[in-house]
């Protein structure tokens, strides 16, 4: 019953979208926002990766949220997987190439990492991604060594900083008299590295973020113990 | 708009659907994660040929990357990490079929 | 004015640091978040009393308003907020064990994310708020650690999650037609740009979409389950309040952008059919907890039938039905607390908690409607304003209404008669729940509200009657939020 | 080409393909694991379809360049929109597989209809009644068969 009220649904649901699909002209949007934030973001934000000025400037307290989301999903996996620290030497080693390509790898994918980051205001990339690459390069070793942990305390206290950057950012531009997360700082010259005020060290304070929350959701997905 | 995007928006959004599908009825699981990354890959790409390079960025190394990996890590956890297809597998076709793997 | 901002920020500051204060010292972690929550409290009611001029409007990032993101503040959105830090820190999880610090980091989310749902005039900026809710609620649901926990979560999950893609849908069709997403801005553009099919589908979809928190008929089902098996405090505070939340999001996009005569039918509709499910579920309940689900369901259901009401009074008549059931329920959970089990265990327990026994009376009688309890009054405003409708489906409505009543009557008063019966002659003497000292002194709290209201009835008509004139004139909110428009559209 | 199929056509049938693969899998699955594949899929499609609600056919990405004359870019609102919507998604992702992993660690197994009726069961435990009296859902969607006899051990074994 219930699969035939599902399916009743989602084909109702298609259908009533594909019909007013005529109704909508894709492809030549209103943009009735959009044009006026990339004419303005230039002197208002100062980043010439538009869509970062719209993530950190425009929009920063979505952003803001985001991080909150995963950091409440962090915490939440963790209540669920992380109640005990044992671990077990049930796993076998990472192969030859895992365990050296790890090694190997590992300063690449930090440099990689923190590159995105800090050219995000210019470049397509910035804390999200930066933040994955930094996740993936601290988890690797957990990969190649199962034996190696990462340090729960010191990732905790990251993303508590990170999280609190954010945040204490926004406010500084409270305290100075202007709107929570205005951006500030000069902004320069549009295309260098140092520019768009506060935007970068923002998308550091994300990109530190992301990068602890998922290395410590996966590093609890990894740990193989069983519950006993 | 060229002819070739075209064509390309029409081969990825092809395979895609074809694998969205083939991640919810193929019996092993492992093949299913395998499947829905090729979703998140495909979609990557037509990012990029949306002229949104943050978000291809963002969607080849969150949702074809890290995802995948979370799906793989938990598949391991779960016990349903195996090339072959297991007796626990089930899927959309399997529903019908219920009663045979009842044990 | 700018400082509103912080009823958000510093919940979510507290929230991350939470994990390192707690470990650098435990007194200090432990009133980290009640003092912020009491800041918010006092924040917000300098606001209520000094004499600022309501509405107004902020914007975040000091980018005006369709451009950035703005808060938006009128009483309605004022109360609600209050409400939030409020009952934040009523439903505190003071409860202390080994993770006592992500319990209390991810309440801390809950209602940063409640008072962003209640401020917030940007809808995807909605949405974000509405997914932080969403994800803190089922951290806080998987704390208790039961295996039924765990599997209730999950379905709650995905149920929020086939609402969360639905309300992606609706913004992408909403944004690819007017380009904007800011509420007051989308109020502007409505009438030529989404009063047709596409407006109306975007509407349906992010309706299905938030009203997975609001216990809309088809998408309720997570309801029981959850509430059977997260702490009473969490679910006082889910069914209490952050349903309305939900509610006050659906009621601004009615008000604000899909002001057509369909889109009230449709809720009509479902609040019906909520109310008949929910209410029929409730009566063959057998245990407190998922009997006051189901019964929070079809309240939910009446609170929708006064949404489809087209004017003023009806606004008023909703306003009045989710303040008093907020504070209904939530009491009742926090009795719940204690009586959580089988109905049948519940045989003469006012002879060991009269206290709390009394507190169920009075909050069932006000629940019932009987005279001068505020229920009634809510209640009154519904039916008069049900009745003075011509359409056919509003005296179904109606009927459908009185039915719930007497229902509700049934189901209430069968616990009410046990609690007092001196009948103990029952082949084997269940053993007596123990209800919780700080449950009764709570749920207390919430009866002296209760009373309170009953007294002061009049002064509390009148404001609300002016909250409900505020919150349903879109022009106001227009005015306020996009103060001049030189050149006409933007 | 065949007239009148445009890219953006292809773009939108191809969202609301995934869209509704999606939904439909996570309403037929008999498989929890497979509920949090078609979600992922589903969200997928509407990340699609919002990306395609700014994208524009004659423009360029949204980064400003030192070029003599800005060509029209395509819509950053919906492409930061959706940054924030993929990592919300990993995120909801990650706590469901965490989820599952326990559910499959108490309850042995991850079939949809099983996990529902010992989910039931122990509610109904829990509350101190009897399973064949507390059988009530709005959706009437419970499939009623007596309590199996291993829920109890299988509840007792995690304390």
């Amino acid at each position: 019953m219930r699969n035939l009220t599902g399916l009743l649904f989602a084909g109702g649901l298609g259908f009533m979208l594909l019909a007013i699909a005529s109704g909508i002209d894709f492809g030549t949007p209103p943009m009735r926002i959009g044009e006026a934030i990339q004419s303005a973001s230039p002197q208002e934000v100062g980043a010439a990766n538009i869509v970062t000025s719209v993530v950190l400037g425009y929009r920063g307290i979505d952003t803001l949220g985001e991080l909150a989301i995963l950091f409440a999903a962090a915490s939440a996996a963790g209540l669920v997987l992380g109640r005990r620290h044992t671990t077990t030497g049930t796993q076998r080693k990472g192969g030859f190439v895992l365990f050296h390509g790890g090694a190997l790898i590992f300063p690449f994918l930090l440099t990689i990492g923190f590159y995105i980051i800090f050219h995000g205001h210019l470049t397509p990339g910035g804390g999200f991604q930066g933040g994955v690459i930094l996740a993936a390069a601290f988890f690797l070793p957990l990969l190649a060594r199962p034996g190696a942990r990462l340090h729960h305390s010191i990732l905790s206290v990251i993303e508590a900083f990170a999280g609190a950057s954010f945040i204490l950012i926004g406010l500084a531009a409270l305290a100075e008299g202007q709107a929570f997360l205005q951006p500030m700082l000069n902004q320069d010259t549009l295309g260098s590295l140092i520019s768009a005020g506060t935007l970068p060290l923002l998308y550091i304070a994300v990109g530190l973020k992301v990068g602890a929350e998922l290395a410590s959701l996966l590093s609890n997905l990894a740990q193989t113990e069983s519950e006993q | 708009m060229s002819e070739v995007e075209l064509w390309i928006a029409l081969i990825l959004g092809i395979m895609m659907l074809s694998s969205a599908v083939l991640a919810l009825v193929v019996k092993n699981h492992l093949a299913a994660v395998a499947a829905a990354s090729v979703v998140s890959l495909g979609l990557a790409l037509l990012f990029a040929l949306m002229r949104a390079p943050d978000v291809a960025m963002t969607e080849a190394a969150v949702g074809a990357g890290l995802s995948s990996l979370i799906l793989a890590l938990a598949l391991r956890r779960l016990g349903l990490w195996q090339i072959d297809s297991g007796s626990e597998n089930s899927n959309l076709l399997s529903a019908s079929s219920k009663g045979k793997d009842d044990a | 004015m700018n400082n509103l901002v912080l009823t958000i920020a510093l919940p979510l500051l507290g929230a991350f640091l939470l994990p390192v204060v707690m470990r650098l010292s435990q007194a200090l972690g432990l009133w980290l978040g009640p003092i912020i929550l009491g800041y918010g409290c006092w924040l917000l009611g300098n606001l209520w009393f000094n004499d600022i001029t309501l509405p107004l409007s902020i914007a975040l990032g000091g980018f005006d308003a369709p451009y950035g993101i703005n808060l938006y503040l009128d009483s309605l959105a004022l109360l609600f907020a209050f409400a939030v830090q409020l009952l934040g820190l009523i439903c505190w999880p003071y409860v202390l064990n080994q993770d006592t610090a992500r319990r209390q980091a991810l309440m801390l989310l809950l209602v940063a994310a409640s008072t962003g749902l209640a401020l917030s005039g940007d809808l995807f900026n909605l949405y974000v708020f509405y997914e932080l809710a969403a994800v803190a609620t089922f951290g806080l649901v998987v704390a208790s650690t039961t295996s039924a926990a765990y599997a209730a979560t999950f379905r709650y999950l995905i149920l929020s999650g086939i609402g969360s893609v639905l309300t992606l849908l609706g913004i992408a069709l909403i944004y690819s037609q007017t380009g904007t997403l800011n509420l007051a801005h989308l109020a502007q553009l409505a009438p030529e740009l989404l009063h047709d099919r596409l407006g109306l589908t975007a509407y349906l979809l992010i309706l299905i979409g938030i009203g997975v928190k609001a216990e809309l008929f088809p998408v309720n089902a997570w309801v029981p389950e959850i509430y059977a098996t997260a702490s009473s405090r969490l679910s006082g505070f889910l069914a209490g309040l952050l349903s309305k939340l939900a509610l006050l999001i659906i009621l601004r996009l009615l008000v604000l952008i899909f002001d057509q005569p369909e889109a009230v039918q449709i809720i009509l509709i479902l609040g019906i059919l909520g109310v008949i499910s929910g209410e029929f579920a409730a009566w063959r309940a057998k245990d407190m907890r998922r009997m006051l689900g189901f019964s929070s369901i079809g309240q939910l259901g009446i609170i929708f039938i006064a949404l489809s009401l087209p004017d003023e009074r009806g606004l008023l008549a909703l306003l009045a039905l989710s303040l008093h059931h907020l504070v209904i329920k939530t009491g009742l959970f926090m009795l719940a607390d204690g009586w959580g089990g089988s109905l049948e265990r519940l045989t003469g327990a006012a002879k060991r908690s009269p206290v709390g026994a009394a507190l169920f009376t009075l909050f069932a009688l006000s629940l019932v409607g009987v005279p001068p309890l505020p229920g009634f009054w809510a209640k009154f405003t519904l039916i008069t304003e049900l009745a003075a409708q011509s359409e056919p489906l509003y005296l179904i409505g109606l009927l459908v209404f009185l039915l719930a009543t007497v229902i509700e009557t049934s189901y209430l008063f069968r616990i009410v008669a046990k609690l007092y019966s001196s009948a103990e002659t029952t082949t084997e003497q269940p053993e007596y729940q123990h209800l919780p000292g700080l449950s009764l002194a709570t749920a207390s709290l919430f009866g002296i509200t209760l009373l309170a209201a009953t007294v002061l009835i009049a002064p509390i008509g009148d404001g609300l009657q002016a909250i409900a004139a505020e919150a349903k004139n879109a022009e106001l909110y227009i005015q306020t939020v996009i103060p001049v428009t030189p050149g006409g559209q933007l | 080409m065949i007239p009148g199929v445009t890219l953006e056509l292809i773009l939108y049938v191809t969202a609301l393909g995934l869209v509704i693969i999606g939904l439909a899998g996570v309403v037929l699955s008999s498989h929890l694991f497979r509920m949090v594949l078609a979600l992922v899929i589903a969200e997928a499609g509407a990340n699609l379809m919002l990306v395609l609600s700014g994208y524009r056919w004659d423009a360029v990405a949204p980064i400003l360049m030192q070029r003599a004359e800005q060509p029209a870019m395509v819509d950053p609102v919906p492409q930061a929109m959706v940054l924030t919507a993929i990592v919300i998604g990993v995120g909801i992702q990650a706590l469901a597989v965490s989820i599952l992993i326990r559910i499959r660690q108490r309850y042995g197994n991850l079939k949809r209809r099983e996990v529902a009726e010992k989910m039931d069961a122990e509610i109904a435990a829990s509350a101190g009644i009897r399973r064949d009296i507390s059988q009530d859902a709005p959706l009437g969607e419970r499939p009623l068969s007596p309590l199996p006899a291993h829920t109890a051990e299988s509840r007792g074994g995690d304390a």
